[in-house]
């Protein structure tokens, strides 16, 4: 029997509200199936399970909060499900060793129950109004209690939406964590657009609005395969260090109107044609906006960009989200004196900033990733 | 237009202008009681009206509680407006079965054919070294009785004025003066000509916690409430004026501001009127409560005589800093 | 009122038919009783009746009465309607007090009956009241207060005889003296068994009165009363007296003998009475069975109207615990 | 189209783009990317979502004249190429 846990979805993740179970007591499940859903201060979520098996137990009611780590579902291993087909003969296993025997300090706890936790009434009105549990929670009240102070103080998230107090708290502590533990370097590089807007605009003339790409898309293309071949750059700050992505994952900086902002995951970024990047940028923004985000999609990002679009400022000097390592900020794309062979034309100039965790990698490597940037931005037909 | 501070006055005068008002107002109104002609009542609040009033209307009685309560009950069913004075709750356990199986039944017991607009005056409460048999708080027992209307003016302007409104009542009101108050000076403003006998009164503002008490001990509340604020804690205090129909309403809607409460009773802990104050908000604010409800009693002896160990026995604004204070900040 | 006792034929026969319609109504209630119609405590009065008979004579409409609890002989002659009466025994809505007292509380607020108390003794300080409100609203009024002799013991009583002698009230104050304050016989209880020399230690007037003769009561009622009126004083009157059925309902009666009680029902005041009526030649043949007859048909007029009573609504429970208003 | 069938039109379309906006608070002459707060990918999709409406074909150098109500308007109530 193996237990189906809270997933941590990011390092600021204390809890979640199951939202929805996807699954029910019997249901045969596969890695990657969408179990549950569970709404964060980020907004929800589809968790997926990462083995395969039966569920046996479904141990928390939709509406729960339930902290990180906490049991969610009890699970029947394949090995181990009765009613699962006739499994293959097993291969002979080899005999296991024999179990150490647990040191006197590991022997198993009491089997008492742990005591109800006190809280006061106040209190578990409001965990019930918020989908609460409180088990785990550290009271700071009469007597150890439980108590209003804490609790968050407003009702978090509907499910598909965001809640903007627990949003903003989530930005606080992130931004906060990064400010404190982050020493960052920034780097900045303005690069002529004009060659790949003018590609850009013949290649969408031909295009009905629906087909059509945004610059962002090309952008976000050209640092991603630039990305590729920064490895100090786009992975994760770990406790022992540094640790590379697996992939370049790109965590693109969606803000969401009424505030706040959240950046979702687009899964091998480097790896998706032209095209493709536009569809699934357009399938993730809408899905932060709506609220259906992956638990993946937040915590597998390697490294961010964040581009301010055609309104916002020229330039950005961007904050890393921990535990990545860098990111990436584009400004607003403005006409500007450019020189040329020489002369003085007008070219349509583009902010590239790099803000980099300098404990994982130095300024030279930064300023290499956004050369490389640049040279891919002038062969916009080979993007 | 020339203002004129407000006239400065004591809670007896207060008293004495009431029941001279009372009686100079309506023919059907006297005062009978333990004292109150010629020695000038025990507390000196009748003092000088047997000679402006006349013998009908002050009235000495000899020391017969239960006979001279029981004639106000008939005097009342039969057209008058007796003002009955017992000189102290103490004595008024002579009466009770006046006041329990007469007063407080009469009306429901008869099906509604007479009323008993009366009005009980008495002492209450210590603090002035009598000892056990003249120190008790009674009123929260009396709160027990359905049919009664029990009140404690705590302030000047209540001691004023809710006479007026108890002989207004078509029904037995029992007013408990506090014997530390009879001394207490203040501002008497004149504007004011009457207050209600309904409802319980917000005497201070606050959010961290609310501190319900009525009385003598109103201004012992209020001490700590001060004591509070100097640390940083907000105390709303509650007076209750009313203990019997008990203004829940007010106390609900302060607990809800404030999640914590703290009930102040110089009764004994054991069955109080705090007990019932906080059954009240039990029932009624369970889920807005953020800490356990404390209560700060008289501590559960015969008020001893000598000083240090009486003023040990009852309530004191320190003791009731901190138990607010145990509920604000319980860690600290 | 005059003090003279006028006994003609029609007074003679008024006050039989008084005495004879307590009878027949407490013989009835205690049937209803028994069957399980009448429930609580059930005090009856069989024995007693010419001490109410006799004193209600004295007393007019303007003056107030405070009964015991075993009052419904007193309720009676004072001329609440026994169907009221009844079915305030029953506990229905059309009974006196609709429902709320029962037999032991009744009160009329129309003839100035002020129940129906049942603590012994604590009925008394309320006819001080009537009677010192009586005063200071200037109505000629007299307020009469029946007690047991039990209540003699009480301090209230005590405090009641001597403010009420202090402050010159109204008051007839009339002790039904039947001997026993439920089981304790009255020498039991009392240093002075005369009750009425109590009233001495007020400076208060009273007497003694042979309480099994409803004649003997209304003489000394109307002198009581008239004197209580020219002197603006109380009057303590006993009337010496028996109850011929037990305490209440559920009462071995361990304490007196047959004997006694056969020896006091020689005296019963109806057939006392009825045979000197006889004598005197005002009771003529016939007159006993139209009585007899009169007082069954308002019996069980009573019986059918409880019994057609209707029970008060549940949710009217609260009302009347406190007043919106005085009634006037 | 009529000024009202094409405001209905563009509420029905910005009501899927941006559920929490409310068109009827916006002036006509107010750019709808800073009334509710539209980027460029919602002006792309609004863009699309209005030729897929109205099959009316719209180059994207028109774009610019689609971010105000009154150039909605005026727009489609021009005669189409």
């Amino acid at each position: 029997m193996n237990d189906f846990r809270m997933p941590s979805l990011g390092a600021d993740m204390e809890a979640g509200t199951l939202v929805e179970w996807k699954v029910a007591p019997g249901d045969r499940v596969r890695r990657g199936d969408i179990v549950a859903v569970v709404e964060t201060q980020k907004g929800a979520i589809e968790i997926e399970i990462f083995e395969d098996g039966v569920v046996r137990e479904l141990a928390v009611a939709p509406g729960s909060l339930v902290p990180v780590g906490a049991l969610l579902a009890r699970l029947e291993g394949q090995a181990e499900a009765t009613d699962a087909a006739p499994a293959p003969a097993p291969a002979p296993a080899p005999t296991p060793p024999p179990a150490p025997a647990p040191p006197a300090s590991m022997a198993p706890a009491s089997l008492e129950p742990p005591a109800r936790p006190r809280v006061t009434p106040a209190a578990r009105r409001r965990a019930a109004e918020l989908g609460l549990t409180l088990e785990g929670l550290h009271g700071t009240g009469v007597a150890g209690a439980i108590c209003l102070a804490d609790l968050p103080q407003a009702r978090p998230l509907r499910a598909g939406g965001f809640e903007p107090l627990g949003m903003r708290r989530a930005i606080a502590a992130a931004m906060g964590r990064s400010k404190r533990e982050i020493p960052h370097y920034y780097l900045g590089q303005s690069v002529d657009l004009s060659p790949t807007l003018d590609w850009l605009e013949r290649l969408n003339a031909g295009r009905g609005p629906s087909q059509r790409l945004l610059p962002a898309v090309l952008m976000l293309r050209a640092a991603a395969l630039a990305v590729a071949g920064s490895p100090e750059l786009n992975g994760f700050w770990k406790e022992e260090g540094f640790r590379p992505g697996e992939g370049v994952h790109v965590g693109w900086a969606v803000a969401l109107r009424g505030g706040g902002l959240v950046a979702p995951a687009i899964h091998h970024a480097d790896r998706l044609p032209l095209d493709a990047l536009m569809a699934a940028m357009r399938d993730l923004v809408t899905r932060a906006r709506s609220g259906g985000l992956r638990g993946s999609e937040l915590t597998d990002a390697t490294i961010t960009i964040t581009s301010l679009g055609d309104r916002g400022a020229e330039s950005v000097l961007p904050i890393i989200h921990p535990p990545q390592v860098a990111i990436l900020g584009f400004g607003r794309v403005a006409e500007r004196p450019w020189v040329v062979d020489g002369a003085v034309v007008p070219r349509r100039i583009v902010q590239i900033t790099l803000a980099g965790d300098h404990r994982a990698s130095d300024g030279h490597r930064g300023g290499l990733l956004l050369a490389r940037i640049e040279a891919l931005l002038q062969k916009p037909e080979a993007l | 237009m020339s203002t004129t501070a407000p006239p400065r006055t004591t809670y007896r005068e207060a008293c004495r202008q009431a029941i001279r008002a009372a009686i100079l107002a309506d023919p059907r109104v006297f005062l009978m009681g333990e004292d109150v002609g010629r020695y000038g009542g025990c507390y000196a609040v009748t003092k000088g009206l047997l000679e402006e009033l006349g013998e009908a209307r002050i009235r000495d009685t000899p020391l017969s509680e239960s006979a001279f309560v029981g004639a106000g009950i008939g005097a009342a069913i039969a057209g008058m407006r007796p003002i009955v004075e017992v000189m102290t709750c103490n004595f008024s356990l002579l009466a009770l079965d006046q006041i329990m199986n007469n007063a407080a039944t009469i009306p429901h017991m008869s099906g509604g054919q007479f009323a008993v607009p009366l009005v009980i005056r008495m002492a209450t409460g210590a603090g002035r070294q009598l000892a056990a048999q003249h120190s008790h708080s009674l009123e929260g027992w009396y709160a027990h009785i359905p049919g009664l209307r029990i009140l404690a003016p705590a302030t000047i302007e209540d001691a004023r004025h809710m006479l007026a409104a108890a002989l207004d009542d078509p029904n037995p009101v029992l007013i408990f003066e506090h014997i530390m108050l009879y001394n207490m000076e203040g501002e008497l403003d004149p504007a004011v000509q009457g207050v209600d006998i309904a409802k319980a009164r917000l005497r201070r503002p606050g959010h961290d916690v609310t501190l319900v008490t009525y009385g003598g001990s109103l201004f012992k509340t209020m001490a700590a409430a001060e004591t509070l604020a100097a640390e940083g804690i907000e105390a709303e205090v509650i007076d209750l004026r009313v203990l019997r129909p008990l203004d829940t309403a007010t106390i609900i809607e302060s607990v809800g501001r404030t999640r914590r409460v703290v009930i102040v009773d110089e009764g004994w802990r054991a069955g109080s009127l705090a007990a019932e104050v906080a059954m009240r908000i039990m029932e009624e604010a369970f889920f807005e409560l953020d800490a356990p409800i404390r209560r700060v009693c008289s501590r559960e002896v015969p008020i001893p005589y000598a000083a240090h160990l009486e003023q040990a026995a009852l309530p004191q604004p320190e003791t009731i800093a901190a138990a607010a204070r145990g509920l604000v900040r319980p860690s600290a | 009122m005059s003090t003279k006792v006028h006994l003609d034929r029609a007074h003679g026969l008024l006050l039989l038919h008084q005495m004879l319609r307590i009878r027949r109504f407490e013989a009835k209630c205690a049937e209803l009783y028994q069957a399980q119609k009448i429930r609580g405590f059930l005090h009856l009065y069989d024995g007693q009746e010419a001490v109410s008979v006799g004193v209600m004579q004295a007393l007019g409409p303007a003056d107030a009465i405070v009964g015991t609890y075993r009052e419904h002989g007193q309720a009676l002659a004072r001329g609440v309607p026994m169907g009221p009466l009844l079915a305030e025994m029953f506990g229905k809505l059309e009974g006196c007090c609709r429902g709320r007292g029962g037999s032991m509380h009744i009160f009329d607020r129309a003839r100035r009956f002020l129940g129906g108390n049942a603590i012994v003794g604590g009925a008394i300080p309320l006819a001080l009241g009537v009677a010192l409100a009586d005063r200071m609203q200037d109505r000629p009024a007299v307020s009469a207060c029946f007690f047991g002799e039990g209540a003699a013991d009480e301090g209230e009583f005590h405090e009641s005889m001597n403010l009420a002698a202090l402050w010159r009230l109204p008051v007839l104050f009339v002790c039904e003296n039947n001997l026993y304050s439920m089981g304790t016989p009255v020498g039991i209880a009392e240093a002075e068994t005369a009750i009425w020399h109590k009233a001495a230690a007020y400076r208060m007037a009273g007497e003694a009165v042979d309480g099994m003769d409803p004649v003997a009561v209304e003489v000394a009622a109307r002198r009581a009363v008239e004197r209580i009126r020219a002197e603006c004083a109380p009057y303590l009157l006993e009337c010496r007296t028996y109850r011929f059925r037990a305490h209440s309902m559920f009462d071995a009666q361990l304490y007196r003998t047959k004997e006694e009680i056969e020896a006091w029902r020689a005296k019963d005041p109806i057939l006392r009475f009825r045979d000197w009526l006889e004598r005197a030649g005002h009771l003529h043949s016939g007159d006993m069975a139209r009585l007899e007859t009169e007082v069954e048909a308002e019996v069980a007029a009573a019986v059918a109207f409880a019994e057609a009573g209707t029970l008060e609504p549940v949710e009217d429970l609260e009302r009347f615990v406190t007043m919106e208003e005085v009634p006037q | 189209m009529t000024r009202d069938e094409i405001l209905a039109l563009v509420a029905d379309i910005l009501g899927g783009i941006a559920p929490e906006a409310d068109i009827a608070t916006v002036p006509g002459d107010a750019d709808l990317r800073d009334a509710l707060d539209l980027d460029s990918m919602d002006i792309l999709n609004f863009v699309a979502a209005l030729h897929e409406r109205t099959r009316r074909p719209i180059p994207e150098a028109d774009t610019p004249r689609l971010v105000t109500l009154n150039g909605v308007v005026a727009y489609f109530q021009t005669a189409g190429p």
